[in-house]
């Protein structure tokens, strides 16, 4: 772990948004507030001095930052965000994605010290990708040895029991696309799912429509997960979807070779190129 | 949802033929008067990665019981390079829907060129067979007709 | 009169011979491939050996689908030759809602309000409404994000409720290994007070498992206590164009799961499924959250962004209902403050909405979030 | 609980009645107006001046419009192709099976504006809802003094009902038509203009006179001004306002303007009562 405690990582916070606020190219900084509940935060945007000081650092602070970025694509300030690991993996995404500009935004990023969300305990970048300034030293990345094993566990299942089980999770979905406004691969200026009147899928939230939202974003963002998990921790209902999106990577992983999203790198999402040299099974 | 498996029960089976050679494929087929299963709906697009993994969503959702998916070898795009996208996708999805309990017969893609009118009818021989073995899909598939008389409850 | 507690079984297997009743239900998904069980507490129909869960934390998902369901078939037709249009409404089934919490019989009374008033009466809604019986219960220990007290309810009292359900004030308590909140003992009673006709005759089903006497446990008290301004609804409408809508939706993600986990909100969306030439028109529960909503054809939308689309959300519960209907739509049952994604919190909203001076040009967190934390 | 059906249409308002389209109509380019009756050959309803129907093509979905006239045995909805419901509309034929339910809305204040003179301004389509109540007035021609009637479009073929506007209307006693174009063609030799100016230019009295004004909101938001600034006030400006709507009945919520129900208080509300609602229109 890094060499700071939190109240120093904290400190740090407050002191480099209030600086990236005094140069006047920053509108405002998102962070994490304080909310009436111990165990709870939220994502919060400082615009003041004042605001800067109620910016906290905690086991809590599990909303992503960086899906607000595209609250405002073409910001005439640019907007400051404190980074995580896997928040500056999302922003890799959107960039590549060109949903944003790397010059509209100032990355105050900070070695994450892992948060009260399981998917941080398979977290293999705890140290920002991407920054302009760095709070704490980074610290040594493991790898996650289980980051498939759920998902060959449940390959191994019977085709029957495998659509009863989803078909049951289906069932649960209310519809609320949190797990889409959440995602930051999902940054579709207007998702396909909000174009009722062309006919995508039906608006009643009953199994089959479920199904057919769930596999399709399953689909259109499989190549592209950062595995941050906010689709999972946000769903009211529970539903296990990143054991959706997992398999997707896996088969990458499986098909087409290592493969690993969200990196500053300039490789292409999986399904957008292809190679000559693919395997093929449809001769 | 009413099964209907009795011997006279025929899968729909939904064909997304390449314009440039499945569908050229299957108009030799027919000019040379191969016979072939009739349940095969031919859907001509204009390059197999036209293909939305969402239209394979909505054939099961409306009713088909399998999905068949005909492109150009690969190197024979019309489009140069459309069906190696066809492959990661199709390869990727068949994988998917497996995972949700699709069996992967119901799903499948075949390279088949204009000039392969007896693969395209081998192919749509086998396919049907298969998805007849299996039976009516019900999975995915929109309860409407079992609900149709009943009303709201 | 009361009920023993290992009398409940019976009480809802003799109500179930008339009846489908609704009841609190711990429903568990098993998952094969790891240990973790998920267990829901949800509103479904009563069967033998359900799992039954009276006391505990209120249901993430409110009954309001018993009445109001997710989506409801309206009429079928055919188009072509032959054409028809042919009405479908819901059968004439008797059903009980059964241990509703004050806070969800608060917003069946104004979903009452909206369906069954103001010149036209919702044939769906009022075909069920007759046929539900409600027994509504006294909470024992509400979540921590509870605050039904502070919007002007009693946790302990639901008076339009059919039959009102509590335990007995002399209750013994334990704490439930499994969700960690106080239950009834083995060896307690519920005492029922019939408040209308309809509840009388469900006690007279029940009669020969019920005993008299006991006083009631009146004594729950909400977890959270939040400032509210005595008029705040007029305040609002004086607020409509005030800085503060800017800070409170910065953080809103825009997802429908307030609406959806919310108990009083009833707007839907009207829409078709057409098989062939036949198809039936259905409607199904819609949210103000979504840009589609109020979008028209041309493209042109009156609530482009969050911040439009929330505070229309805020204010429909906290003003324009008020002014519409006499009472406030928000029923403190905390469930959107627990489901939110982003942790917005409505009772946040109102207390600095409470203390906030409408004709500041300037609004700033800073002012309002100390000394509330 | 039992509930008193005091509903003021005596069955499920939300399921509509097969009508047949008996004739089409095209106004201009995109623009047509349907005639409408029962299968039976009657009028499905009697609305009132102003109010709306929810029309349904089924299988494609159903909208509101205004009803633009009526007569002995049908209603006239006039329909502008905007979007994919409306583009199904357009391809309608004569004999057509739709679902039509209603009349929903209040209506224009017709006792209010008895005896007084009249002012109608449209704009584009705008002038549908303003055609149900000019003919109204024309029907009850003794009840009402002078009439004004000012409509903009953008071209000549972009005039709807052109009989009405360009011949029956200026031949009705007592009644003034003032047609303008927002471009100047060939074939147009009136004014060319947008309403606001001509309106300001034409200078109206505003004593006794109230305004009837529908069209684009940029229309009405200019032309409020100049009336405004002309003399007229608050009160005597009628206008109509458009909403996404569904359930026509005010229990979807989805058309509300504050607290008001745009398809059950309104569509009709003075400028005056506009002022008192949110700013969200």
């Amino acid at each position: 772990m890094g060499n700071l405690t939190k109240e120093q990582i904290q400190d740090r916070i407050r002191e480099e948004a209030k600086k990236a606020l005094a140069t006047g190219e920053v509108s405002c900084v998102v962070g994490w507030t304080k909310t009436r509940f111990p165990d709870k935060t939220k994502p919060f945007f400082a615009y003041t001095d004042a605001e800067c000081d109620l910016l906290v650092w905690n086991e809590y602070c599990i909303n992503s930052t960086a899906k607000y970025a595209l609250d405002d694509r073409y910001p005439e300030q640019k907007i400051g965000l404190i980074t995580r690991g896997c928040d500056s993996r999302a922003l890799n995404r959107m960039l590549k994605d060109n949903q944003l500009k790397r010059e509209n935004l100032y990355i105050i990023g900070v070695v994450c010290d892992g948060k009260e969300n399981p998917v941080c305990d398979g977290c293999q970048h705890k140290n920002p990708l991407t920054y302009d300034v760095l709070i704490g030293e980074p610290v040594e990345e493991t790898i996650n040895e289980k980051r498939f094993t759920e998902v060959e566990a449940f390959e191994k299942l019977s085709a029957d029991e495998k659509y009863e089980y989803w078909a049951k999770q289906y069932d649960k979905c209310i519809h609320c696309y949190a797990c889409r406004n959440a995602c930051p691969a999902c940054n579709c200026v207007e998702c396909y799912a909000d174009q009722y009147r062309v006919g995508w899928q039906g608006k009643a939230a009953d199994r089959e429509q479920n199904q057919v939202y769930g596999l399709t974003r399953v689909f259109h963002v499989g190549d592209r997960c950062i595995e941050c998990g906010e689709c999972e921790r946000v769903c009211p209902m529970h539903l296990p979807i990143m054991r959706q999106t997992k398999k997707m990577l896996k088969d990458i992983n499986d098909l087409f070779g290592n493969y690993e999203c969200g990196l500053p790198d300039d490789s292409k999402p999986v399904l957008g190129e292809y190679k000559l040299e693919d395997p093929d099974e449809f001769m | 949802m009413s099964v209907k498996k009795d011997s006279s029960w025929e899968p729909v089976i939904l064909a997304f033929c390449c314009n440039w050679c499945t569908y050229t494929g299957a108009d030799t087929a027919g000019l040379n008067r191969m016979k072939y299963p009739e349940n095969v709906r031919v859907i001509r697009v204009p390059c197999s990665s036209r293909v939305n993994p969402q239209f394979i969503l909505r054939a099961f959702q409306k009713g088909a019981d399998g999905v068949l998916v005909c492109g150009c070898h690969p190197g024979d795009c019309h489009y140069a390079t459309g069906n190696y996208y066809t492959r990661r996708r199709f390869m990727l999805m068949q994988r998917l829907l497996e995972y949700n309990g699709i069996d992967p017969k119901r799903f499948q893609a075949k390279w088949i060129s204009g000039s392969e009118a007896a693969k395209f009818r081998d192919t749509v021989i086998k396919v049907s067979a298969e998805i007849k073995a299996l039976g009516p899909n019900t999975k995915f598939a929109e309860g409407y007709y079992a609900q149709n008389e009943g009303g709201n409850e | 009169m009361y009920l023993a507690k290992k009398d409940l079984e019976k009480a809802l297997q003799t109500l179930s011979q008339k009846a489908v009743v609704f009841a609190p239900i711990l429903e568990t998904i098993e998952d094969k491939v790891s240990d973790a069980k998920t267990v829901e507490k949800k509103f479904m129909p009563y069967f033998d050996g359900a799992e039954v869960a009276l006391e505990g934390f209120n249901t993430v998902k409110p009954p309001k689908d018993v009445l109001f369901p997710n989506v409801e078939k309206m009429y079928k037709y055919k188009t072509g030759a032959g054409a028809y249009i042919m009405e479908l409404l819901p059968e004439d089934s008797q059903k009980i809602i059964f241990g509703i919490r004050p806070c969800d019989m608060r917003s069946i009374d104004s979903m009452d309000k909206v369906f069954l008033t103001k010149d036209y009466v919702d044939s769906y809604y009022a075909k069920r409404r007759e046929n539900v019986t409600i027994v509504a219960f006294g909470c024992l220990e509400p979540s921590r994000t509870c605050f039904c007290d502070s919007m002007g309810l009693d946790p302990n009292q639901a008076p339009t409720a059919d039959l009102m359900m509590n335990v007995a004030a002399d209750s013994e308590f334990t704490i439930c290994n499994d969700c960690g909140t106080k239950v009834l003992t083995d060896d307690g009673k519920y005492i029922l007070t019939p408040q209308t006709e309809k509840g009388k005759a469900l006690l007279e089903q029940l009669k020969e498992l019920l005993s008299d006497g006991g006083e009631s446990y009146q004594d729950t008290k909400c977890s959270l206590h939040i400032v509210k301004a005595e008029n705040l609804d007029e305040k609002l409408s004086k607020m409509f164009e005030h800085p503060i809508w800017e800070k409170v939706t910065k953080g809103c993600i825009g997802c429908g799961t307030c609406t959806f986990v919310c108990p009083t909100c009833y707007c839907f969306d009207i829409d078709n499924e057409n098989h062939g030439a036949e198809g039936c028109k259905y409607r199904c529960w819609d949210s103000c959250m979504f840009s589609d909503y109020t979008r028209m054809a041309g493209g042109a939308n009156p609530r482009p962004t969050k911040k439009e689309r929330l505070r229309n959300r805020y204010l429909h519960k906290l003003e324009f209902f008020n002014e519409r209907y006499g009472e406030t739509l928000c029923v403190g049952c905390g469930r959107c403050i627990e489901s939110c994604p982003a942790h917005l919190d409505i009772s946040d909203f109102i207390e600095k909405a409470s203390l906030v001076e409408i004709d500041a040009s300037d609004y700033s967190e800073a002012n309002y979030s100390e000394g509330r934390m | 609980m039992a509930i008193d059906h005091e509903c003021s249409c005596n069955k499920n308002p939300l399921v509509p009645s097969l009508c047949q389209v008996i004739d089409v109509k095209q106004e201009t380019g995109d623009v047509q107006t349907y005639t409408i009756q029962t299968m039976d050959g009657k009028k499905p309803f009697s609305p009132l001046p102003g109010q709306l129907a929810m029309v349904s093509l089924l299988g494609v979905g159903e909208a509101m419009f205004s009803i633009t006239a009526q007569g002995e045995d049908y209603i006239q909805c006039a329909i502008k192709r905007t979007g994919l419901l409306t583009e199904a509309f357009h391809e309608m034929l004569p004999g057509q099976v739709i679902g039509v339910r209603g009349p929903y809305g209040n209506s224009f204040p017709v006792d209010d504006i008895k005896g007084k003179e009249l002012l109608f301004i449209g704009g584009g389509i705008g002038i549908a809802p303003v055609r149900s109540l000019i003919r109204y007035c024309l029907e009850h021609r003794e009840d009402f003094g002078h009439m004004d009637i000012l409509y903009g479009a953008r071209s000549k073929s972009d005039i709807c009902f052109k009989e009405d506007c360009l011949e029956n209307w200026s031949k009705e006693p007592d009644t003034n038509v003032y047609i303008t174009t927002d471009i100047s063609t060939e074939d147009w030799d009136g004014h060319v203009g947008f309403v606001p100016s001509y309106l300001e230019e034409l200078g109206f009295q505003p004593e006794g006179k109230k305004v009837i004004l529908c069209g684009p909101p940029i229309m009405i938001k200019l032309c409020s001004e100049s009336l405004i600034k002309m003399g007229f006030a608050k009160e005597a400006v009628i206008t109509t306002l458009e909403m996404r709507m569904k359930c026509g009945i005010g229990k979807c919520g989805r058309c509300n303007i504050g607290s008001k129900y745009v398809c059950l208080d309104g569509p009709v509300f003075t400028l005056a009562e506009l002022d008192e609602l949110p700013d969200e229109k």
